[in-house]
């Protein structure tokens, strides 16, 4: 039971899912409209678990006075007020707009612009010519970097034209490559699953 | 006056954040437990309000579909491993979406990438320019060496060997134009939060 | 050569220093270094040159805060130059976030042009419901857009009582940080109405566009932060996008340096051994 | 103005559901609108359904009942024109039960997931199946055993997103035989998550793990845990964690996006052994870059099978090797057709 009823689950929801892509009539579409719509529903509803769980850790983390615990009071504040203010007024609520606006939206483009410094420390250490094929790598990005920029254009002015050729030709060709890899693996992968052979997400029961 | 103090907090934030790459320090500890504070709220509310509710309860509740009692059913047994006796039941709801979004993979990966990669492969070799025609073929090339990288049943020597050696030189003319293709954007992103700090928060610009 | 070993371990902190530096000081003092323009953004110049005074184009602002640093600078250009031609601005955005962003820089230039609100310009703020919404848009605004963006009734307004369909749009420009956005545009307004195009994308998003272009689909296209400086040249109005171009050429000079840096010193290493 | 007919065809829309007729029209240009028009008689009232623009051709009439006549007319119109198009019809709407133009895409599901399963049958027959090695792959043990001389903990993070994308599917598993190491070696190991489904899951795979390996009292529920669903959020967090608990090995196989650079130089500074591995082919030159062991796109996928050495999943290795042979073929038949106008092959692939 413990196992099968599982099997049983995902075999069924994964071969109906599948044949209703190919029946147009309406019980078909409606159908697999349904059970995605509760698929996005239940992931979606999820979230409460995460949640309990975060309140979990970070009030332990509080009562047995861990390291740092006194962070964890920050975290259950701003995650109460947010909580608060978007379930009791409402996810147009001024203090949920306000919060999201001058607290997450500024740190997120701070930590995604993070990058540019990171780009920087890791093509000091990586693009070295150690290998043949770590020279590749190095060339290739030297040239799309110069070309990229107004400079590049007064050194050559072919310069620009070059880095779309690398960009659509041999970078194409490589994407591509990795891609229909990746479609075979996947395709491979979920047909595992759906029938039952891969099944270590069920707690790696074999 | 609010959008000043929105300005200020927005300004010092940032600067916490930046602080940590000298080292990690109180500021970005502070900085940190807001972000991952304020967001696990954001994002609680809004699967709430766009998706769990329009999808399971808003139908059973106000439209009288009364089979949407399945999937909350389904989604309640999130709390199935806090009583041990039906801790198995939580593999009610994995298995369940795990079986739907395989099936939409399948098919929207044949769809929508095998059929159109494949297509846009089959390029002209002539009746196109020299140079065309020479891109074309090191498009073709590129693709199936690529693929020979990733062949797994044989020991990469001999033919097969040379294959995959220049399925590798392209990977590694690719990762290496992509990632200095990508620093422009980067380096943008850190310009905004520059001109963010020296013209909306300092005014020196 | 003691350099090089000291330089082996280098800190990466001193590289992030170095980083924050060229991104700062050009910022404070513009070097003002020329920008080469390429075909597509001067497409588009030349599109918004050819228009007769007072044609109306639409601006949609698809974007949000998070590429409002490639795409902002784009946007006030171009409404500079639509205003300094005397063209009205019918501004939409299909992203929430957008509208707000497209105001900030339409408010600010048409003061120094001395444009009014409701006669040369409108905003009608944000509107979902992408494809169906543009294709109904098409067809009969009023069947979309009822009130602008502060709740105005939309044929109280003479420019918004003058736009009645597609027909009475003469160019559709775009400032697209993903969908929906230019595709959406391309795909249901082109192609049912025959409106031309112009966009400016991010950086990542422009190689994706220029399939687009050739066909012809798309008459011109700004490519992030560097579209912006090339606009900013055309119209000869220096503004974040010239001085981002400085930044961006100082940081990436600097990091063809750091691996220059980077392989002398495995020159130097492999020679001792 | 030289205004030009109107010429009408109407057809059940095809591969649908039996609720709508497709109206196409081909008109000379100086039309301004068209008027589409709709009866049940071919001369009977016709009632306006649909005004278009000048560039439109072609409209769906979904407002019309299953198996029931019915016949169109257009009229256009400029300011000084009106032209009547023939009455065209009549046309039924009706159900169909198999969509047509997907047959190729049924053709290729149905021949990949048949290689796959004969290879999985051999290989359950007792075939030897050989599989050449994957680097990263080996990497994977020594790193965690180099965590437990230096009695540090290890990370492992499962990608961002849920376990409704494949990878993370493909990580999950690669967790159960890290976490069967963790806890064979009495290593501590972190999993933090960005999704709530993701953590669940995580929990129990390690916890089933722990027990398989006899050390189930190893197994600690805190240390897999969910943080955020956002993005950045959800990185500022792991660095943190990087930064305090010093793990000496991260693992980060799953989905990434443009947070992998910030993750993998983080923890590249505090000196840990970094092993990568996605899918997502634009973020593969950053692991590539800052890691030290990367599993390129599909070697994600393999190292499932691979890790396991079970003959039915080394099996559907197999099968996708075939696969990968299949798609040479098709491309070179596929480039041949260009060259000898064979039409009817690249049209296959067009799909809707």
């Amino acid at each position: 039971m413990k196992t099968i009823l599982p099997l049983i689950i995902v075999f069924c929801c994964g071969f109906y899912m599948l044949a209703t892509f190919f029946i147009p009539a309406r019980f078909s579409q409606t159908s697999s409209q349904t059970l995605q719509n509760w698929y996005l529903g239940v992931m979606a509803f999820f979230v409460f678990i995460g949640i309990f769980n975060l309140i979990k850790i970070n009030v332990d983390k509080i009562q047995r006075k861990l390291r740092d615990w006194q962070y964890s009071i920050i975290l259950l504040t701003f995650l109460g007020v947010m909580l608060g203010a978007g379930f009791i007024g409402g996810r147009d609520s001024k203090v949920f707009l306000y919060l999201f606006e001058n607290f997450q939206v500024p740190l997120g483009a701070t930590m995604f612009s993070l990058l540019a410094f990171f780009v920087a420390s890791a093509s000091f250490r990586a693009f070295r010519a150690k290998t043949p094929e770590a020279t590749l790598l190095l060339i290739a990005a030297v040239i799309v970097m110069i070309g990229r920029i107004p400079i590049g254009y007064l050194i050559w002015h072919k310069f620009p034209d070059l880095v779309e050729w690398i960009m659509q030709v041999p970078n194409t060709a490589a994407k591509r490559g990795i891609l229909f890899g990746i479609d075979l693996g996947l395709i491979s992968m979920a047909l595992r699953v759906l029938l039952g052979i891969e099944r270590s997400y069920m707690g790696g029961e074999r | 006056m609010i959008n000043t103090i929105g300005i200020w907090v927005a300004a010092l934030l940032t600067l916490a954040i930046y602080s940590f790459l000298y080292k990690d320090n109180a500021f970005y500890k502070i900085a940190e437990n807001i972000f991952v504070g304020v967001s696990a709220g954001y994002w609680a509310v809004v699967l709430w309000y766009d998706f769990a509710w329009p999808n399971l309860f808003e139908p059973l509740l106000t439209r009288g579909q009364w089979y949407n009692i399945f999937p909350i059913f389904i989604g309640v047994l999130m709390f199935a491993p806090l009583i041990p006796k039906i801790s198995w039941m939580i593999r009610i709801p994995l298995t369940f979406t795990m079986g739907v979004a395989m099936a939409v993979s399948i098919t929207q990966f044949v769809q929508g990438d095998i059929f159109p990669q494949l297509q846009a492969t089959f390029l002209p070799l002539s009746g196109v320019s020299l140079f065309k025609g020479f891109s074309n073929l090191l498009i073709i090339l590129g693709v199936v060496f690529t693929l020979i990288y990733f062949y797994f049943s044989k020991e990469h020597k001999g033919v097969l060997g040379i294959g995959a050696k220049i399925g590798i030189w392209f990977m590694m003319v690719s990762f290496g134009a992509s990632f200095g293709y990508t620093i422009m954007a980067r380096v943008s992103l850190f310009i905004g939060r520059i001109y963010f700090l020296l013209h909306h928060w300092l005014g020196v610009i | 050569m003691r350099v090089f070993d000291y330089l082996s371990h280098l800190d990466r902190r001193i590289i992030f220093l170095l980083v924050a530096l060229a991104v700062v000081i050009p910022m404070l003092v513009p070097l003002n270094l020329p920008v080469d323009i390429t075909g597509p953004v001067k497409n588009v110049y030349d599109k918004i040159e050819s228009l007769p005074e007072g044609s109306v184009v639409l601006i949609s602002t698809d974007y949000d805060p998070g590429s409002e640093a490639e795409l902002y600078p784009a946007t006030e250009a171009i409404i500079e130059h639509c205003f300094r031609k005397n063209l009205r601005i019918y501004m939409m955005g299909l992203w929430p976030a957008g509208s707000e962003l497209g105001n900030m820089a339409l408010n600010k230039i048409a003061q120094s042009y001395n444009k009014k609100y409701g006669k040369d310009y409108i905003n009608v703020g944000y509107r979902p419901g992408g494809q169906v919404m543009l294709l109904s848009l098409g067809r009969n605004f009023g069947d979309v857009i009822k009130v602008d963006y502060q709740g105005i009734p939309i044929d109280s307004l003479p420019l918004g009582g003058g736009v009645k369909s597609a027909r009475d749009i003469s160019l559709v420009i775009t400032f697209s940080a993903g969908d929906p956005g230019i595709l959406h545009w391309i795909t249901y307004f082109h192609a049912r109405y025959g409106v031309p195009i112009c966009g400016a994308t991010t950086a990542i998003m422009a190689p994706q566009m220029y399939p687009y272009l050739s066909s012809g689909q798309l008459t011109g296209l700004l490519g992030g932060l560097k579209g912006a400086a090339e606009y900013e040249t055309l119209v000869d109005k220096k503004g974040r996008g010239l001085r981002g171009m400085d930044s961006q050429s100082i940081v990436h000079l600097l990091l063809v340096g750091f691996i220059a840096l980077g392989n002398v010193i495995l020159v130097y290493q492999r020679r001792r051994g | 103005m030289i205004v030009g007919q109107i010429e009408l065809r109407v057809c059940d829309t095809p591969n649908d559901d039996g609720s709508s007729i497709t109206v196409e029209w081909n008109a000379g240009p100086g039309y301004r609108i068209f008027e589409i028009l709709r009866s049940t008689e071919p001369d009977g009232d016709f009632e306006k359904v649909y005004e278009a623009g000048a560039g439109e051709t072609i409209f769906i009439d979904s407002d019309v009942k299953l198996g029931k006549n019915y016949f169109y007319k257009i009229v256009g119109r400029n300011d000084s024109f009106v032209t009547n198009s023939q009455v065209a019809g009549p046309v039924r709407p009706e159900v169909q039960y198999f969509n047509l133009a997907r047959l190729p895409v049924l053709v290729c599901i149905i021949v990949l997931f048949a290689i796959i399963i004969l290879y999985i049958t051999r290989a359950k027959s007792g075939e030897k199946l050989f599989v050449r090695k994957i680097p990263a792959l080996k990497a994977i043990e020594e790193a965690i055993g180099r965590a437990t001389e230096m009695g540090k903990p290890v990370l492992y993070v499962p990608g961002i997103m849920d376990i409704d994308d494949p990878q993370t599917i493909a990580s999950m598993s690669i967790l159960s035989r890290v976490a069967e190491k963790t806890a064979e070696y009495g290593t501590s190991l972190y999993v933090p998550t960005s999704k709530s489904m993701a953590m669940t899951m995580a929990q129990q795979i390690v916890k089933e793990s722990a027990t398989r390996v006899g050390r189930p009292d190893w197994y600690n529920p805190d240390n897999i845990r969910y943080i955020t669903d956002d993005q950045f959020a959800y990185v500022s967090a792991v660095d943190g964690i990087m930064l305090r608990e010093r793990p000496a090995t991260n693992f980060y196989l799953g989905t990434f996006y443009a947070e992998s650079l910030i993750l993998a130089e983080t923890g590249h500074s505090t000196g840990a052994i970094q092993i990568a591995g996605t899918a997502m082919p634009d973020q593969l030159p950053f692991f590539v870059a800052a890691c030290d062991f990367t599993l390129l796109g599909e070697e994600l996928y393999a190292a499932s099978a691979y890790l396991s050495q079970e003959p039915v999943q080394l099996g559907s290795l197999k099968g996708q090797d075939l696969g990968k042979l299949l798609f040479i073929s098709v491309i070179v038949i596929g480039v041949l057709s260009q060259i000898f106008n064979w039409h009817f092959f690249i049209n296959l692939f067009n799909i809707e």
